[in-house]
């Protein structure tokens, strides 16, 4: 066994490697060596852990880890890029399961994690460490499952409202934590065992009146919190290694929720009382649309204003996810450069349904990323564009966010396509997007609707250009 | 100095250098400098990798593998080590899923060739 | 299990539990986290700043003061309180001089009227 | 008596609150207020420690406070912000010389510091610390006089080389290693005293054979230096405010040495050995110059061609501090901007003498930080622009670090200059600068060269253009 004094710093350099993971992340070449790291350092707090004196227990920890393993690892290979947002938020429920189960097991057994007091029971500090550890866990764990089903399409999507529904969680929050005292003064699993069953319940009420495309957000406030928990566990064992985890974990995901709702010009609180997003949201902003002239055109027209543009600018949205064409647009994209065409992306921050999407889609296909701009970068070269052409996306081209105070989105940052001197728009409807919107680049002058899917479009206009 | 006074003086200079003070104190003072390392190192990360960044921060906070571990150390199974062992297998879904994934995604961004 | 087990039990969480550890590690793990504070944010200042930084680390360093107190603290005078009242008139010079030169400094940094 | 524990977290407060002043001078908005959080965690510290037990010598303390305070403050309102780099060193002589004091002090009575072991003497660990402390305090405190000497002017700025330079040097070293070793095992006065006598020695002759101009990678390698010694103390007294104040200032130090060097294309060995960058060094380079024929012209022409431009980019450079010339620019500016002419300034980062020294003169001068740009914002704006002026600026405009793999400055970025319509360079004649070198920009048919001294020709030019 290794003393204590370097236990602490293997601990330490594990975390300094977790720190390098997410340094990584600053740019793409360095992340993979990042991710290296971060592995590097996981497997070296899981072997210190497991050489510890108490720690004997192997066949079976390592059949644990080896089923665990296998099944993660399978997830990682099969798992289609388009169903992140759900993988991600499978996972979370598995941590929230995981840390109601460890504190369940720290309370049944105290001696286990040496926090036992004089007369094996807890410190009244575990015991609070305790009841936030639990709580949190499995609200975390409830919560990211019905993200998952609503995200796979499992359960419906729609935002499920009743009334009272506030009052009802506000009078469950208040029973929760009143058990939760009544369990640190006195230690009882009866109070333990309600405490817990209502946080459970929580977990899924307060993610029901949510709709399904707020979901991301949860999804990394429920990361966020993972993080701050097993902060929790690393002060009830006095582990620093799991304080740095935890608190970037939880930074990470609070700071991504921010990121989304600032360019959502939302409020997280705005987020977490619900009743935004369902699919079915389209309702009368879309109904009026209707009634205003588009310029509709085929896949032939659009080849036609490709072929003859020095500089196209692409803008992928959610549909893009959707209709899974990235590897059709991949192909149009080459065909366009082939012929002498100067081709981008434009990505808007929260263009899809989770932070970095289109990234990720596009990078599947093997689109170079170095064609692929941030909003930042590339807003001001609208302006010099011949054809800016939009697939799949639609509120993060809304003018509306600039010109009309009285929309909902108003103040969010756009992609300004409408100053391409020309404008395709890839989708199969008029029907809006996301925060439900009506849209009026579709409306404009320059605008060309393409109604169709966003991959059969990709495909169509890529045959029209052979042809 | 008498000794009291030398006592009295010891004790103050431990209390700057550190010693009788409470664990806590240190376990806090290493989490508030986590909280602002972790705060620079989310902003530095490029958008691009935001996905990326969610499924390695998901891995990240299986480190509470270590807990799941303690309790499951025990030969002696009951209770406790049977829960930490479910626990052990959920966050190893995760540490090899999370870590996994996200070298999936990270292998494919390429600059052009 | 019997006594001698749960006494080894006891330790091997305590040295997951951070007892036991040498001070000098938990220090470590404080200056670690402190250099990737500071690099962070000194790279996060924009170049504009870059002499009033120079000027505010002077004052910054000049924490030192802590040691030059407690070397002064004494009632009963010595060389060693000696030599620690003139460190503390010095890095005095040092506080007073790099935060005030500063404030000038940053005073001056003004937006188009 | 505040407890032990009141005591930490007060620190830690104070810490957080000096690294707030760093964090926010991320902008000039917020840099204020960061001072202001600077101020406020050194109180903090210092009211904390003041009401220790220990410390009980109130009048004398606050008498050199006071003391030390007032000089302090004389100095900050009196320095002219062109001897900003001196008084920089200045101070850090001071704050070496306290170290050295204070680690005296301790070695003479560990009683004050808790630090003493049993038998009243020091653990080997202290001893460690204390000799580290002490001679990196000692060399902080004398190579940062000669640093404050040479740039002050009172000593020459010509590097003083003589052979075997670098071998006594290595030996002193060695020598005053042993004597530390020495004093480490036998805690003896005489193998302090001689360690600290050979490191004071040491630090004079460390830097005089470093050029004056190189002076401020120094001044940043010590305020480094000075930062880790801090730092030292802290882990002597197992102060954690010490240990992260230290750092911060032990990272800025080395950050911006580091900064100085890349932008010079110079490695921080190559300053260390020192014989660069005496204002002698003029040279060949410099020589060869007189042959070649340049365009001069008169302070009447350079007003002819601003008046007629629409934009104009201004270049300063160690000239403008030299000829103290920032107000009577900022004059000719407004002129310029009150006659519609698009002004903007462009800044290197190492133009000048030290980091940020332009910005800090310009905003003397009271130029709004809005039309001061960094090189990375600006250079794609030469060649839109009409005219740019170039004001005792010379290494950082220069081509041969793009185009002259042969030239020592090869790969140092650099302000593109020459990509403006004309060329105005404002210097008094065609000596080079910093780094000895001929500039080429200079005799470019587009560049008109106007000789002259910088604050001089700015007049001269607004009255060309006021008549
Ligand atoms: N990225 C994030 O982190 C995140 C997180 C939470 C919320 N959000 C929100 O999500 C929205 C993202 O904006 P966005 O512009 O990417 O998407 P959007 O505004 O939701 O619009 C997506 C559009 O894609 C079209 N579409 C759907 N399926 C398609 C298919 N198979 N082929 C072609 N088009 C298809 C839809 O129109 P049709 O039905 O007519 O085809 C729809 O209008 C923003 O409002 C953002 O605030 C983003
Ligand atoms: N900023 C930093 O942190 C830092 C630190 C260390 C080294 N350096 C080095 O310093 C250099 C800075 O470049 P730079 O372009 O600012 O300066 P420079 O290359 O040193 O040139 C300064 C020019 O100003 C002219 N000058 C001097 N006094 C003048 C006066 N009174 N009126 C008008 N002109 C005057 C000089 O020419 P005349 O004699 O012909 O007038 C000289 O050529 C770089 O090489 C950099 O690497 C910078």
């Amino acid at each position: 066994m290794l003393s204590a004094n370097v236990v602490a710093l293997a601990y330490l350099a594990a975390s300094v490697l977790l720190i390098l993971a997410l340094k990584g992340l600053s740019s793409p070449e360095s992340a993979r060596r990042g991710n290296l790291y971060g592995m590097i350092g996981m497997a070296i707090a899981v072997v210190v852990t497991l050489q510890l004196e108490t720690v004997q227990n192997y066949a079976w920890i390592f059949a644990a880890v080896a089923a665990g393993g296998l099944a993660g690892g399978v997830v990682a290979r099969r798992i289609p890029m388009t169903h992140m947002p759900q993988t991600v938020a499978f996972m979370h429920s598995l941590v929230g399961l995981a840390a109601v189960l460890i504190a369940v097991s720290a309370f049944y057994d105290p001696q286990a994690y040496g926090i036992a007091a004089a007369d094996g029971g807890l410190h009244p500090a575990s015991r609070i460490e305790l009841f936030l550890g639990t709580f949190i866990g499995a609200i975390t764990f409830t919560a990211s499952l019905i993200a998952f089903g609503k995200l796979q399409g499992l359960l419906s999507g729609k935002p499920l409202v009743f009334s009272g529904q506030h009052m009802l969680n506000l009078v469950l929050g208040v029973l929760m934590i009143a058990a939760g005292i009544m369990f640190c003064i006195t230690q009882g699993w009866v109070p333990f065992l309600i405490m817990l069953a209502i946080a459970l319940v929580l977990g899924v009420l307060l993610i029901v009146p949510i709709g399904g495309a707020d979901m991301p957000v949860i999804v990394s406030m429920l990361n966020s919190y993972s993080g701050w928990a097993a902060a929790g566990i690393g002060f009830t064992l006095g582990n620093n290694m799991l304080i740095v985890a935890g608190a970037l974990v939880g930074s990470s995901g609070a700071i991504l929720s921010y990121i989304m709702c600032k360019a959502m010009n939302r409020s997280l609180l705005n987020v977490l009382l619900g009743g935004f997003g369902g699919e079915a949201s389209s309702g009368s902003s879309a109904a009026s649309a209707g009634d205003r002239p588009v310029k509709a055109g085929s896949a032939e027209d659009a080849a036609f204003l490709l072929k003859n543009a020095r500089s196209v600018i692409l803008v992928p949205g959610y549909g893009l996810a959707v209709a899974r064409a990235q590897h059709a647009l991949k192909e149009l994209v080459e065909k366009l450069m082939d012929m002498g065409v100067d081709v981008k992306f434009a990505i808007h921050p929260v263009a899809g349904r989770m932070p970095g999407h289109m990234n990720v889609l596009l990078a599947e296909a093997d689109v170079p990323y170095d064609i692929v701009h941030e909003m930042d970068e590339i807003n001001s070269e609208f302006a010099d564009t011949d054809v800016a052409m939009v697939i799949g996306a639609n509120d993060v081209t809304n003018p509306a966010a600039k010109s009309d105070p009285a929309s909902p989105i108003y103040g969010m940052p756009i992609l300004e396509v409408s100053k391409a001197e020309h404008v395709i728009v890839i989708k199969r409807s008029l029907s809006p997007g996301y925060a439900g919107l009506d849209n009026d680049l579709f409306y404009m002058d320059k605008t060309m609707m393409l109604f169709d899917d966003a991959k059969k479009a990709s495909e169509a206009i890529l045959q029209a250009l052979d042809g | 100095m008498d000794t009291s006074a030398m006592e009295a003086a010891q004790t103050a200079a431990q209390s700057a250098h550190g010693a009788a003070v409470d664990p806590f104190v240190f376990s806090f003072t290493v989490f508030v400098l986590a909280v602002f390392v972790g705060y620079h190192v989310v902003w530095n990360v490029t958008p691009a990798l935001h996905t990326p960044l969610m499924s390695v921060t998901n891995a990240i906070s299986s480190i509470i593998i270590v807990g799941a571990l303690l309790a499951s150390g025990p030969l002696e199974m009951n209770l406790a080590t049977v829960l930490g062992l479910v626990a052990v297998g959920l966050v190893s879904v995760n540490i090899f899923g999370g870590f996994m994934v996200t070298q999936r995604m990270l292998a494919m961004f390429r600059k052009r060739k």
